[in-house]
């Protein structure tokens, strides 16, 4: 088994020193749906700087704009100031090959699960001029073989209707993966499955990363997740949200499930708590 | 031959035992003789036939005088030409049940006459009536579509209908009626409204550019049409082939009925089938521009040309019934 | 937004505007004779002429088409409900009704006028029988395509086929009933002057008859603009409606227009 | 299951022929004459007797229809993507497209005869002109009620407007589309044979209009019977593909029957 | 703060001796999904018996059948085999007022939140019949002091579609609770939500329950939420699943939060977290 490496920076780092190349980028970006009387605030002005490679994890209290966070990067949502850079380009999701798991598993009730989990290849090059051709049926081996990973072997064939609301939540996982995206976004993947599950793919998606290097932003409400997975956790403010910690995490990879109940991880854990705990009771504190 | 000159020609209803004689020439290859390649369509009313016509769609047709007349007060230039006048006296008639109670037209007084709407029979009664000195206010008109008047006639809905007798007559009898006991019949034509029919029209344009062609047809329509008048089994014939779906037994007899009834009459023994008398036109034109209230009567000669008409002798049409 | 929807219906009215420009342009372009199809100028103009003698006949036909466009609506809402929630309705009623619709309604009319006599009820019975399908059709599949999740939130309720009918299945098919209403309100005007042309003595289709055969062709196509007219302000009518009843399902375009 | 459903087809099956039935008696006990509602039995008689002549008319009709729904599918489908993608040409068409199908059709052929002769051209076009509204309305709904989080899962991955809708929009709307194929078929119907009636010397209108002047009752029923029974083969074919098709969105049914 | 009381007894006790009137009652029921070749089989032969007024949590792997037990108890699936009582009557939801969390908050999408909270109360009887006339602000009130116990004050005015993940399912537990129902059915209701508003619905939730005494059946993969909230936890083996373990969880009411990191209650975890990993790899091993 590993060794864990102590850490001790876990809040205050800049991380806009780090060198590599900046995947994302959130200037002073905000959002606020609808106008007037009845504007919703989702996001305060927010600066973020993702580097190429980085396994960013964002936690922080239910509506307090995580989601948004994602839609602004994968470009569903528009900011309303601020820009938001993806790839050196504003707003150009198309810059970056990105795979998306959405909080909720929208799967087309049409497709069954196989077919949904190879809609990327249909649509983003350079999968999508080889999907007509002969590479069809090594696509769809390439489905099964991610269903098999994620433990829905033989659920190829059926509707969406026919999993249950884990079984979905994993076929999402896959769709998110199947073609090798550059840029990860994943809202909640694991949220509807129990513990083991969820440690399994946790050391799947590890070692995916650990093997591809893509960037990941990865939306959690399980610090253990968090502390697991991600290289630097981001800990959001209450609705209207915005970055109120961002530490560095350097256990040594690859991490194991056995890592997470050493006094070393459970500190981290506390540390956050303690972060969120603040976070809420400032908010509500504001808001009274 | 390679020259032959298509028309287009369009009938002035569905096939019926009366068109037999156009049947009958193309049958017998009077319109090849002539060089003439005609296409004979189905109509949607003689009325129509005048729209069909100077639109372009047709080259010639079967169809009523006085839709030309109409036409020839707004549009000279555009109106079609009657070049063969074949009902020489006026199907417009109004028929009665005769347990309505209505003896004569002073009768129609208070109670309902329906009508087709446009129909001449319709858009003339108010001439009827000024010229027969009725009360045009006491008389009630109500509208429905040609193939609804027989029925509601019969069912008792309305006391009279506006008609053309030639077409009435049948619908009786296909409603298993007696049309000459049970129904009263009052004939425009005997009640002042001495007017023309139907017959064969031709395009301004058909004339100007190929008046031999008219010539050819017209020809050939006389021809068949004293071929038929002796001889009806043959043009039911003919119109059979061009026709299955029809009634032969009853068509037979509106073809006889169209010989009996419109075709012969003293004026046609006189002046031969398909011409007229331009005096009687005159007096026809000025009771439509009355009827119609247009603002300029046509000539006689803006309406008909007799100028391709056969000579006079060949035009001696003797009918025998068989 | 208000803008840029202002800037929108300004263009949708000029392009609506354009197609009649074009419309009078090509008939002066060709010379086409106002016997086939006149140019929108002279219809407009007979029809301001010809306004107050086409008054009531307006009003005749409007009423009818209303009336019986009210009770297709009702027919139809009902048939569709039975049909969308009954599979032997929907194997029954099916046939006969794509049957039914697929005979001309001119071919009924003379039995209804020779039943009721000529004038407005066979116009009813007309407008009626000729709009109802699109709706029973549109009820009916937004019915069975319900999303079983939704229903299910009534069921584990307790709640009765008629509660799950009333509270989830006719508004979540609120969208397509409001676009059946559109196909089905202009095929009410044309049931109810198809009926007119056949026997009346009044409303827009008697008018059209009158004039056709007196050759009048403009103003037999400003009774068509007429008609046209009243099946489009119905149509705005139903859309102020639609916008109020259906926004949820629209969503998308007011996150597009934020 | 199967068992179930050869029951609830016999069912359905006798409900139909019950129809018939009571329309048979319901002739006899008012005596009602043959000139004004044939019964059944006469109607069947007088088709079988009449077939081999009815039968080029049949085919006439059959082709006219298939090509004008044909067309008026294409367009339909067309159109309906414009405007439930376009807000424009939602505001610009929609008016349009009401106006025009306000119209009686009636009114409409006799300048297709003027420009394209009598025949088949005009019932194409006919069939075309008044089948294809339907279709336009339901694809525009569906496609502008399309779930936006659906769409979602393609604009993340850059998609193309066009692969939404292809994708995304139409599969969606498919229920809604076969819905509206059953209106739009028998419409078809309705537009070839109103045009038969008006300008063609061939096809079931033309027969019914000969058969009508000639107050041969029984055979107009029978060109009637003749275009209803086309009008449902024609949507006992699409139903089978329907239910290939969209048997996603009536899963309720499936589970209903388990 | 409480003292928890050391449990014993996690495992064997025949549930049956249980004295109370029997609220739910699972005999031999098993469920299958479709026929034939395409046959899922969801749910083994299952006997479960729960009594009035107990706090039943139900843990297992994703795809168990968990969710469909909840369904059977509702109503909303039939039994393939066995029967389900539900208050002394066959499959008759009807007989007791239910209350249901549905895993996926599906919220009807042409109702604000309000509206969809209340639709119980249009359902339901005795507010059904009270709901025209002129208690219907006052079910306004009672659906707006709901939400604002779970953190939504002023969302009650939106549609589903303008609310996060999180606070859907928030609303989607008002509406299982504004009828005040004899039977509570909640599917994972707080599976979306961060720790801390999770902590304090449990508490909200423990108070409602120790204040009704309704019958409450929760699935969860949360096993501190299962020890915190339950009475008695069941454990599901894989899919198609049967219950291979229930237990009492006997600690002191009210418990809070800070139990759960005590030494008995994390020993409580590590018990159930065998008994699922045994499940898993013998459920593994089958299908091998
Ligand atoms: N389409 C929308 N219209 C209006 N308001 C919205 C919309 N989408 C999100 N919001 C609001 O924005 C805020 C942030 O939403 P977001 O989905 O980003 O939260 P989140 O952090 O993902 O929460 P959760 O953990 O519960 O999923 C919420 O208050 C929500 O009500
Ligand atoms: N409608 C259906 N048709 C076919 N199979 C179904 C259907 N509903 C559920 N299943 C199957 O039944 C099994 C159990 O489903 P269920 O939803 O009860 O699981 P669950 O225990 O709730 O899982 P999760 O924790 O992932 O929600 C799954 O394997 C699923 O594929
Ligand atoms: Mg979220
Ligand atoms: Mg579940």
């Amino acid at each position: 088994m590993m060794r864990m490496q102590p850490v001790s920076e876990f809040k205050g780092m800049p991380v806009s020193e780090n060198p590599a190349p900046v995947a994302i980028e959130l200037s002073d970006t905000s959002v606020t749906f609808g106008r007037g009387a009845k504007a919703v605030p989702a996001l305060s002005k927010t600066t973020l700087r993702i580097a190429d490679g980085e396994f960013v994890a964002l936690v922080g209290p239910s509506g307090c704009g995580k989601s948004t966070i994602l839609r602004l990067v994968s470009g569903l949502v528009q900011p309303t100031t601020g820009v938001v850079i993806v790839g050196g380009r504003e707003v150009a999701a198309r810059a970056l090959r990105v795979g998306m798991a959405f909080q909720n598993p929208t799967m087309l009730p049409w497709m069954t699960i196989e077919r949904n989990i190879m809609l990327p290849l249909k649509i983003v090059e350079p999968y999508r001029s080889q999907f007509r051709k002969l590479r069809r049926t090594e696509f769809r081996d390439k489905a099964n073989a991610l269903l098999e990973q994620v433990g829905l072997k033989g659920f190829g064939g059926k509707f969406p209707w026919q999993l249950s609301g884990g079984m979905l939540q994993r076929a999402n996982l896959c769709r998110a993966l199947i073609h090798e995206p550059r840029l990860l976004l994943l809202d909640e993947p694991f949220g509807a499955l129990d513990q083991f599950t969820r440690e399994e793919l946790w050391s799947i998606l590890q070692q995916l990363w650990m093997t591809h290097k893509a960037t990941v932003l990865l939306v959690t409400h399980d610090l253990r997740e968090a502390g697991f997975l991600a290289s630097r956790i981001c800990v959001m403010s209450a609705r209207p949200g915005r970055i109120v910690d961002d530490s560095r995490v350097t256990f040594a990879r690859p991490r194991t499930v056995a890592m997470t109940f050493e006094p070393d991880f459970v500190a981290l854990n506390q540390k956050l708590r303690a972060f969120i705990v603040d976070a809420r009771s400032a908010s509500q504190a504001g808001a009274a | 031959g390679a020259q032959e000159t298509t028309i287009k020609f369009t009938l002035g209803w569905k096939t019926q035992g009366s068109d037999a004689a156009f049947f009958y020439a193309k049958d017998h290859g009077y319109f090849k003789e002539e060089g003439l390649n005609v296409v004979i369509d189905q109509g949607e009313g003689s009325g129509a036939t005048v729209t069909r016509v100077m639109s372009g769609a047709y080259d010639a047709g079967f169809g009523d005088v006085n839709a030309i007349i109409q036409n020839a007060s707004l549009k000279p230039q555009e109106a079609p030409v009657m070049v063969y006048m074949l009902w020489n006296q006026p199907p417009f008639a109004i028929v009665t049940k005769k347990t309505s109670g209505i003896n004569s037209i002073k009768d129609f007084e208070g109670h309902t006459l329906g009508g087709a709407q446009g129909t001449p029979t319709t858009r003339l009664l108010p001439v009827f009536v000024r010229k027969n000195g009725l009360e045009g206010e006491k008389i009630k008109i109500s509208n429905m579509a040609p193939n609804l008047q027989e029925p509601m006639l019969i069912k008792g809905d309305i006391d009279g209908a506006l008609v053309f007798n030639i077409t009435s007559y049948f619908n009786l009898v296909l409603n298993r009626q007696d049309p000459d006991k049970d129904f009263k019949w009052f004939s425009f034509g005997d009640y002042g409204l001495d007017l023309y029919s139907n017959g064969v029209m031709v395009s301004r344009k058909l004339l100007a550019s190929n008046p031999k062609a008219v010539a050819g047809l017209v020809r050939a329509v006389n021809k068949a049409a004293i071929a038929v008048a002796k001889d009806q089994n043959a043009g039911m014939k003919a119109t059979v082939n061009y026709d299955n779906l029809i009634n032969a037994e009853v068509e037979k007899r509106r073809l006889q009925f169209s010989y009996e009834k419109l075709i012969v009459s003293p004026e046609m023994k006189e002046i031969g089938v398909g011409d007229i008398k331009d005096d009687r036109m005159t007096r026809a034109i000025g009771i439509v521009v009355e009827g119609y209230q247009l603002a300029r009567a046509p000539t006689p000669a803006e309406v008909f040309s007799r100028e391709f008409l056969p000579p006079r002798k060949e035009r001696d049409l003797v009918y025998t019934a068989n | 937004m208000s803008l840029l929807d202002l800037r929108q219906k300004a263009w949708s009215a000029a392009l609506i505007v354009l197609f009649f420009v074009a419309w009078e342009l090509f008939c002066l372009m060709t010379g086409m004779s106002d016997l086939i199809l006149p140019r929108p100028s002279q219809i407009f103009t007979t029809l301001i002429e010809k306004l107050p003698i086409l008054w009531p006949h307006i009003l005749q036909t409007l009423a009818t088409t209303m009336l019986g466009f009210v009770l297709g609506v009702g027919l139809g809402v009902a048939l569709g409900a039975v049909i969308g929630v009954s599979k032997t309705a929907y194997d029954t009623c099916y046939p006969l009704l794509v049957g039914f619709s697929s005979i001309p309604k001119v071919a009924v009319v003379p039995i209804f006028v020779l039943w009721f006599g000529s004038g407005t009820v066979p116009a009813v019975l007309t407008a009626l029988s000729i709009c109802f399908f699109p709706i029973v059709v549109n009820i009916a599949t937004g019915l069975a395509t319900t999303e079983p999740e939704l229903e299910d939130v009534l069921k584990a309720l307790g709640a009765s086929k008629f509660d799950i009918l009333w509270n989830v299945g006719l508004p979540r098919t609120m969208p397509f009933f409001f676009a059946s209403l559109k196909v089905a309100v202009s095929y009410a005007f044309v049931g109810a002057v198809l009926s007119e042309t056949v026997a009346s003595n009044r409303g827009i289709g008697n008018v059209m008859m009158t004039a056709s055969s007196n050759f009048n062709v403009p103003l037999v196509f400003a009774g068509l603009f007429v008609l046209a007219g009243l099946g489009v302000a119905l149509y705005a009518i139903f859309s102020l409606i639609e916008g109020q009843v259906t926004g949820w399902a629209t969503r998308k375009n007011d996150l597009i227009a934020t």
